[in-house]
């Protein structure tokens, strides 16, 4: 049970194994950054992980519910809000560049690009 | 509240304010005039600021009116002020420089994004130099690499968009493991503000998530410092990024994250983590003496004149890196005075490059033949600045050098592997900056090129020689950047 | 128990979307698995609790994220040609990191322990004293929107910068030489207009979306949502639209410089109230000072900076959708 | 006029100044010309002006800035500095008459850039012979490598660039890898670097440690040219001659013995120095290098060659007399750099008056030049012999204070070593000046050609009257220089 506790936790690293090879062992620039929302998505998992609490709901206090109320922690929620955010604006980010290479180099396989550039 | 009660968070606002504008302005050369304005505000500002901390005083400024550890501050001492010049100032210089070569570079159908770029990689250095929150460091530093990569990408060369992306991909790897850290950090004490998890973290008792939490956020922010061998973005970002873009980023945008990492490092978990220090030593010393020789024998073999000063920054990283290891206030005091020191170098020299490149078309150092003869005020200036790299006497290299090899001593054994160290890839310095000169100097322009007769503008040879000359007065009277960067090491170390 | 069930296998799920995205050579599926991916991600996150992060990770993560995914692999190729096989750095860096980590998470408190310290510190502190000083029930919006308001400035220019970097890499349109003529140029971006179906119940649902989006704009303080999900879901509207009708008539119904506009506008709002609050004599997006009454300035404020939030995050989706659509047809 | 501590300053502008002016002017040569002399009178004048004062025990001071905490740029004369610096400012006035006799003979490429370099040369020898603290002495050091890299690689070619490099690699990495370390750890155990009488390191260090700083010190100082770091100097003859014969016999070179000096004076203290075996160190480097470069010197066929290890085997002497640590010896030292000036600086004068006339370069084909060049080789002659070290010349007066000093300490090492070079001395540089009188001539000039122009004669006429005058107006000077041993 104590380890079934810790799962999320697990799936994290094992989210943030299998991003991390992408970016890295992939050639391919749209693979790449597919990895890295897979990446960053495992942090957003590993934040919203700590804010769960045993009986909770979410933290919205609405009048009349009752004072014992356990609600779920906020702040990670806000800190993960604004990483999803980043994480959106980086993807377009690398996907307009990887459009321009395609354009530039007419491929999106790094390897054959840097033997374009090494010819050059 | 007073305006200057205002001034921490007016150092952020002005820019982020301008941005927006400057990205509305379509008329030619207003966006450039938004950036530059915005950019000497802020310099007027922060070096307002470094006034009032000059004393050792730190400011705390609530945003929103919240205290901590419950809204973001801002946080400014000695330290933050200091860099928070650097960062400024660097960049209005660029800007101001880059008057003529940028209108050559970057096309007239971007300017108004690309310069609203170049505010908010201000404003996001700045926003990570000044505030006390963990969390808002990740947030600004995202401001300021996505707007990085704009710059970078606006260079001419296709090449650029290749160096760009692997600056996406690295700096968002780097930026990700800061934000694990920061997780388990945020796990482990509850807090985020780092002077509540200072004060939090001696009572914790899962010293694994601290060291994992430390060692992410060293390596995370190792990799967008470029700390050898996680500097592979790095000289093709400076290489193919515009010219005056290269000058920017080379003089401010690594720093900060060392900036960030000493911080971290030494606020939070130097006292609290045991053996930190030497886990820290472990890391970067052999990081750091990696640094100092493979950039100096890659820049030494390097033919692009870019790409040498890039690959030397990786060994000027690695002095950084080793005064960080020390763990002294003497160590300490040289990394920071070498960051503020090495911005100033690489800044004179890069816009030096710049001068070049616009004359000569070219930044290959075969091709710089007689440009010593050909454009004698820019060639001073980049050899003073190479002087500088080498560490001569009345160049900032100096200063830098002087404290680096006084915190080694104290170290003994090991200290005196570091001097040689030290010394030895000072030596190789001289060896790439000499293959310049000689060129430069005594090599005859092959005869069909086409013969370079003038000097750069004006308008670029003034900026760059204000910077030349600011580098040498600082190396003839240290006490502004010493005595701050002492402070500042003072106060991480907990010695006041 | 249930939820416990429900959520392992969320998890379990989640790294088997994974795996496959890494195994498959094609991009297309790929781009659709990682659209699943976002989706799991949601659930998950739905379940623990954060309804505003859920809500926000399936209008941005597996909508606006896919479809500009799909975008950038119409204008490149859908074929992973990576080398089965690539150098051993990759695996090894992997490898160390994810040990790293497991050594790490064995000391982290268990899932939804109540003692866990991220609970006890400042965490109770804003559900015991939002009602008090602000009185907004949802506290995330309490916390994002002036608690940590400046974290959410900064994520609006963080968003402002993505669109300005999407416009300089493709905004410029450089027509070929032989350039297409204008009835091949519509015959190419009608798109799904000539499905009469989709098109027909497609385009029924573009108000409800966007009517939903102004609902989770203006709901933001009572229930989950605000600017990001409200932006992230009118824009899914417009871009819906546009899908059916063809990018140049969704371009029609919002142009570029109004987009552009909303951008830039939305993010001098929220920096212009906090202006306003310094030049009232507090600090920098200190919303109390807007009013006499501090709480009524609170709500002010955070109704002002959520609106910023909103006008950015729509333009900015939309000016980034049309720049990867137009870039196809050039 | 001027007060002591604006004069010291003004010694230092005066030279910047100069080379400002020669930079503007570059494009009229007799302006050109002009300003350089002015400002070598000037600067003579004005350095000269302050040896009353130190003559009489004072010691000017400067303070200038607050470099680095604790640590100024700061100037204060003594007699070792003023006689340095007296040294070269006169002689600077000499070679600039030289200069322009040689560079016009020669036509020369690039000559502004030559004589711009020549100032801020002239400006850091006055820097270091003035300096007040090690730091200063230090900047100033490396400056005058900097401004001296022009002057040797003048000529451009691949060669001479080679050459610059070794020259440029071994000065920048002795004084950057070993000397500066060593200041710095001086400071790290004393806390201050100023030259102290008595010196400012004892009881602060001990052996074996005090061997390393020593040799570190020893051979850091790369201008002293003490084995086996000497290889610049014979590099640095690809410069122009009034370089080599105002810069690599007189400027840089007594700038490094000077420094070892200064450095054992000032930083160690003769005292405490002597006390320590490790002393011996340097005594038998420098007998090493004085005996080996004599050996290399015989087999030299190119004239400038054979004077650059001459040059290395004369500062060795120095060396040699510093290291001996006796109150004699170290007046030797003093007296030495000044003689070796006056004898090298001639020798050098000679050999480019021979090569302005006849572009001959090597020995072998000098054979009975002086029935042309009377004046010159009569004049090459005096300094030949003292080097040698015979009287009536300067070379004697200085010898004999070492062999003083040497007896002093019973060092019979020290001893042995001056019999044998000065026989050594004599092999090489004699059969080259009775072929030169005697034989007869053996390659003939590829014009005829009598004296080198005016200019030149007269110069080195005046360096080698100035190599007798030593000999019998020495007094003062030996009076002066024993004032450094005042603690």
């Amino acid at each position: 049970m104590e380890l079934l506790g810790l799962y999320n936790y697990f799936v994290f690293a094992v989210l943030l194994m299998v991003g991390l090879y992408c970016i890295l062992a992939r050639t391919n620039i749209i693979k790449s950054l597919i990895g890295l929302t897979i990446f960053q998505g495992a942090v957003f998992l590993l934040y919203i992980s700590m804010d769960k609490i045993d009986g909770g709901t979410g933290p919205i206090i609405l009048e009349g519910a009752p004072a014992d109320t356990i609600y779920a922690n906020p702040l990670p929620q806000v800190l993960i809000l604004t990483a999803i955010v980043v994480g959106i604006s980086t993807t377009a980010l690398g996907l307009a560049v990887a459009v321009r290479i395609r354009e530039a180099y007419g491929t999106i396989e790094e390897d054959e690009i840097q033997e374009m550039d090494r010819e050059q | 509240m007073t305006l200057h009660d205002q001034l921490p968070a007016l150092l952020v606002v002005v820019p982020l304010v301008t941005a927006p504008i400057a990205y509305l302005l379509r008329a030619h050369g207003l966006p450039w005039a938004a950036a530059v304005a915005a950019n000497v505000t802020a310099f007027i500002i922060a070096c307002a600021l470094a006034a009032t901390v000059y004393g050792g005083e730190t400011i705390i400024y609530e945003m929103g009116g919240w205290p901590a550890p419950y809204g973001i501050v801002l946080h400014i001492d000695a330290l933050s002020a200091l860099m928070a010049m650097l960062v400024t100032g660097a960049s209005a210089a660029a800007l101001i420089f880059g008057a003529k070569s940028l209108a050559d570079e970057v096309g007239e159908e971007i300017a108004p994004s690309f310069f609203a770029a170049w505010i908010l990689c201000t404003a996001g250095l700045t926003g990570m130099v000044i505030t006390g929150d963990a969390f808002n460091i990740f947030v600004f530093m995202e401001i300021s690499s996505l707007s990085t990569y704009i710059l970078v990408s606006a260079g001419p060369d296709r090449r650029a968009l290749v160096a760009t992306y692997r600056y996406i991909v690295m700096g968002t790897i780097g930026a990700t493991l800061y934000l694990i850290g920061v997780g388990f950090l945020y796990m482990a004490t509850g807090s985020l503000n780092t002077v509540d998890i200072a004060a939090r973290i001696g009572d914790v008792t899962e010293v694994r998530l601290l060291l994992v939490a430390a060692g992410f956020i060293t390596v995370g922010l190792a990799l967008k410092a470029a700390i050898f061998p996680l500097h592979s973005w790095m000289p093709n970002a400076y290489t193919f990024a515009p010219n005056v873009v290269t000058v920017f980023i080379a003089a401010a945008s690594a720093k900060v994250s060392l900036y960030v990492l000493i911080r971290i490092d030494y606020a939070i978990f130097y006292k609290n983590i045991p053996n930190h220090e030497l886990q820290l030593a472990l890391l970067l010393v052999p990081m750091g003496i990696l640094a100092l020789f493979a950039g100096s024998m890659l820049a030494i073999y390097e033919k692009n004149l870019k790409r040498l000063l890039a690959y030397s920054s990786v060994a000027q990283v690695g002095y950084i890196a080793l005064g960080i290891s020390m763990a002294s206030v003497s160590g300490l005091t040289a990394a920071i005075v070498h960051m503020f020191n090495h911005g100033l170098i690489k800044g004179g020299m890069f816009m030096a490059v710049a001068c070049l490149a616009l004359r000569y078309r070219s930044v290959n150092i075969a091709n710089l033949a007689g440009a010593g003869r050909a454009m004698p005020w820019t060639m001073a200036a980049f050899v003073i600045g190479g002087l500088g790299l080498i560490g001569v006497p009345l160049t900032p290299g100096f200063i830098s050098k002087w404290y680096l090899v006084l915190g080694a001593l104290e170290k003994g054994g090991l200290g005196a592997v570091l001097v040689a160290a030290i010394l030895l890839s000072s030596l190789l310095a001289v060896i790439y900056v000499w293959k310049v000169v000689e060129v430069a100097y005594f090599k005859e322009p092959r005869a069909n090129a086409v013969p370079v007769e003038r000097e750069a503008p004006l308008v670029m040879l003034i900026p760059t020689w204000i910077v030349v000359l600011a580098g040498l007065w600082i190396a003839i009277d240290s006490s502004m950047p010493v005595t701050m960067a002492t402070l500042g090491a003072e106060t991480l170390l907990g010695a006041r | 128990m249930m939820t416990i069930v429900f959520s392992l296998f969320l998890l379990t799920m989640l790294v088997l979307v994974a795996v496959a995205i890494l195994r498959t050579e094609n991009l297309f599926t790929a781009v659709m698995l990682s659209g699943i991916f976002s989706l799991l991600m949601a659930a998950n996150f739905f379940v623990l609790d954060a309804a505003d992060v859920a809500l926000t990770e399936a209008v941005i993560g597996a909508g606006i994220s896919t479809v500009l995914f799909l975008g950038a692999l119409a204008l490149t190729s859908e074929k992973d040609r990576s080398p089965p096989v690539g150098s051993w750095v990759p695996l090894i860096s992997a490898s160390a990191l994810g040990a790293v980590i497991i050594y790490a998470v064995m000391q982290a408190p268990r899932l939804g322990d109540p003692n866990a310290v991220v609970h006890n510190h400042v965490a109770p502190w804003y559900l015991e004293k939002t009602p008090e000083l602000i009185d907004v029930p949802n506290v995330v919006t309490a916390v994002l929107a002036s608690f940590r308001g400046y974290d959410t400035l900064g994520e609006v220019f963080v968003v402002f910068i993505a669109c300005m970097g999407v416009m300089s890499l493709l905004g410029r349109v450089r027509p070929r030489k032989d350039s297409i003529k204008l009835t091949e140029y519509e015959e190419r971006s009608r798109n799904l207009r000539h499905h009469l179906i989709p098109r027909i119940v497609g385009k029924m649902l573009v108000p409800f979306i966007v009517l939903f989006g102004l609902y989770v704009q203006f709901h933001g303080d009572f229930g989950p949502g605000g600017g990001f999900q409200a932006g992230g879901l009118i824009a899914a509207g417009i871009i819906l639209y546009s899908l059916l009708e063809g990018d140049w008539r969704g371009r029609e119904l919002v142009p570029e410089w109004f987009t552009s506009l909303m951008v830039a506008m939305g993010a001098l709002l929220y920096a212009g109230v906090g202006v306003v609050c310094m030049l009232k004599g507090g600090h920098f997006l200190n919303y109390s000072v807007l009013f006499e009454d501090p709480i009524k300035g609170q709500h002010i404020g955070i109704l002002l900076v959520e609106l910023g939030v909103g006008l950015t995050v729509t333009g900015v989706m939309i000016t980034v959708f049309h720049a990867f659509a137009r870039r196809g047809v050039r | 006029m001027f007060t002591e501590s604006q004069t010291i300053l003004l010694a230092l502008v005066i030279p910047f100044i100069g080379a400002f002016g020669v930079a503007l002017a570059g494009r009229w040569p007799n302006v050109r010309e002009t300003v350089t002399l002015t400002t070598a009178v000037l600067l003579a004048v004005n350095v000269w002006s302050l040896l009353p004062a130190v003559y009489a025990g004072g010691r000017p001071e400067l303070h200038l800035v607050e470099m680095l905490p604790g640590l100024s740029i700061a100037f204060k004369v003594e007699p070792l500095g003023m006689l340095f610096a007296a040294l070269a400012s006169g002689l600077w006035i000499v070679n600039s008459v030289y200069s322009i006799g040689y560079m016009r003979g020669n036509n020369e490429q690039n000559q502004t850039r030559f004589y711009t370099c020549f100032p801020i040369a002239l400006m850091a020898a006055m820097g270091i012979a003035f300096s007040g603290n090690l730091l200063t002495l230090f900047i100033f050091y490396e400056v005058l490598t900097i401004s001296t890299y022009p002057l040797v690689a003048h000529k451009g070619d691949q060669a001479t660039i080679r050459s610059a490099r070794v020259y440029m690699g071994i000065l920048l990495g002795t004084s950057i890898g070993l000397l500066l370390p060593a200041m710095i750890w001086t400071y790290s155990l004393a806390g201050t670097l100023d030259f102290t009488p008595g010196g400012i390191l004892e009881g602060r260090i001990a052996e074996p440690l005090l061997a390393v700083l020593l040799l570190m010190y020893a051979i850091g100082i790369g201008k002293a040219a003490l084995m086996p770091i000497h290889r610049w100097l014979p590099a640095a003859m690809v410069a122009p001659t009034p370089v080599s014969a105002l810069l690599h016999a007189v400027a840089v070179v007594k700038a490094g013995v000077f420094t070892i000096t200064k450095v054992f004076v000032y930083i160690f203290g003769i005292d405490f120095l002597f006390a320590q075996p490790s002393h011996k160190l340097v005594i038998w480097l420098a007998c090493f290098t004085i005996v080996v470069s004599s050996f290399i010197a015989l087999r030299q066929t190119n004239l400038k060659r054979l004077l650059a290890y001459s040059t290395i085997g004369q500062l060795s002497y120095v060396v040699l007399a510093a290291s001996i640590l006796k109150p004699l010896s170290e007046v030797g030292a003093s007296m030495h750099m000044m003689a070796h000036a006056f004898g090298k600086i001639t020798l050098f004068f000679a050999a480019g008056a021979i090569y302005v006339a006849s572009k001959k370069t090597d020995i072998t084909e000098m054979h009975g030049i002086g029935r042309r060049m009377p004046w010159t080789m009569a004049a090459f002659a005096v300094g030949a012999v003292s080097m040698i070290g015979m009287p009536p010349t300067a070379g004697f007066i200085s010898k004999w204070y070492i062999l003083g000093g040497a007896i002093q300490d019973d060092n019979y090492l020290a001893l042995a070593t001056l019999v044998v070079s000065t026989l050594l001395n004599a092999a090489y540089f004699l059969p080259f000046v009775f072929a030169a009188f005697l034989y007869k001539e053996n390659v003939p000039p590829k014009k005829e050609h009598g004296e080198a122009p005016w200019p030149m004669v007269a110069a080195l006429t005046l360096t080698a009257l100035l190599t007798f005058g030593f000999f019998l107006f020495h007094q003062p000077i030996a009076d002066l220089e024993a004032q450094i041993l005042l603690k």
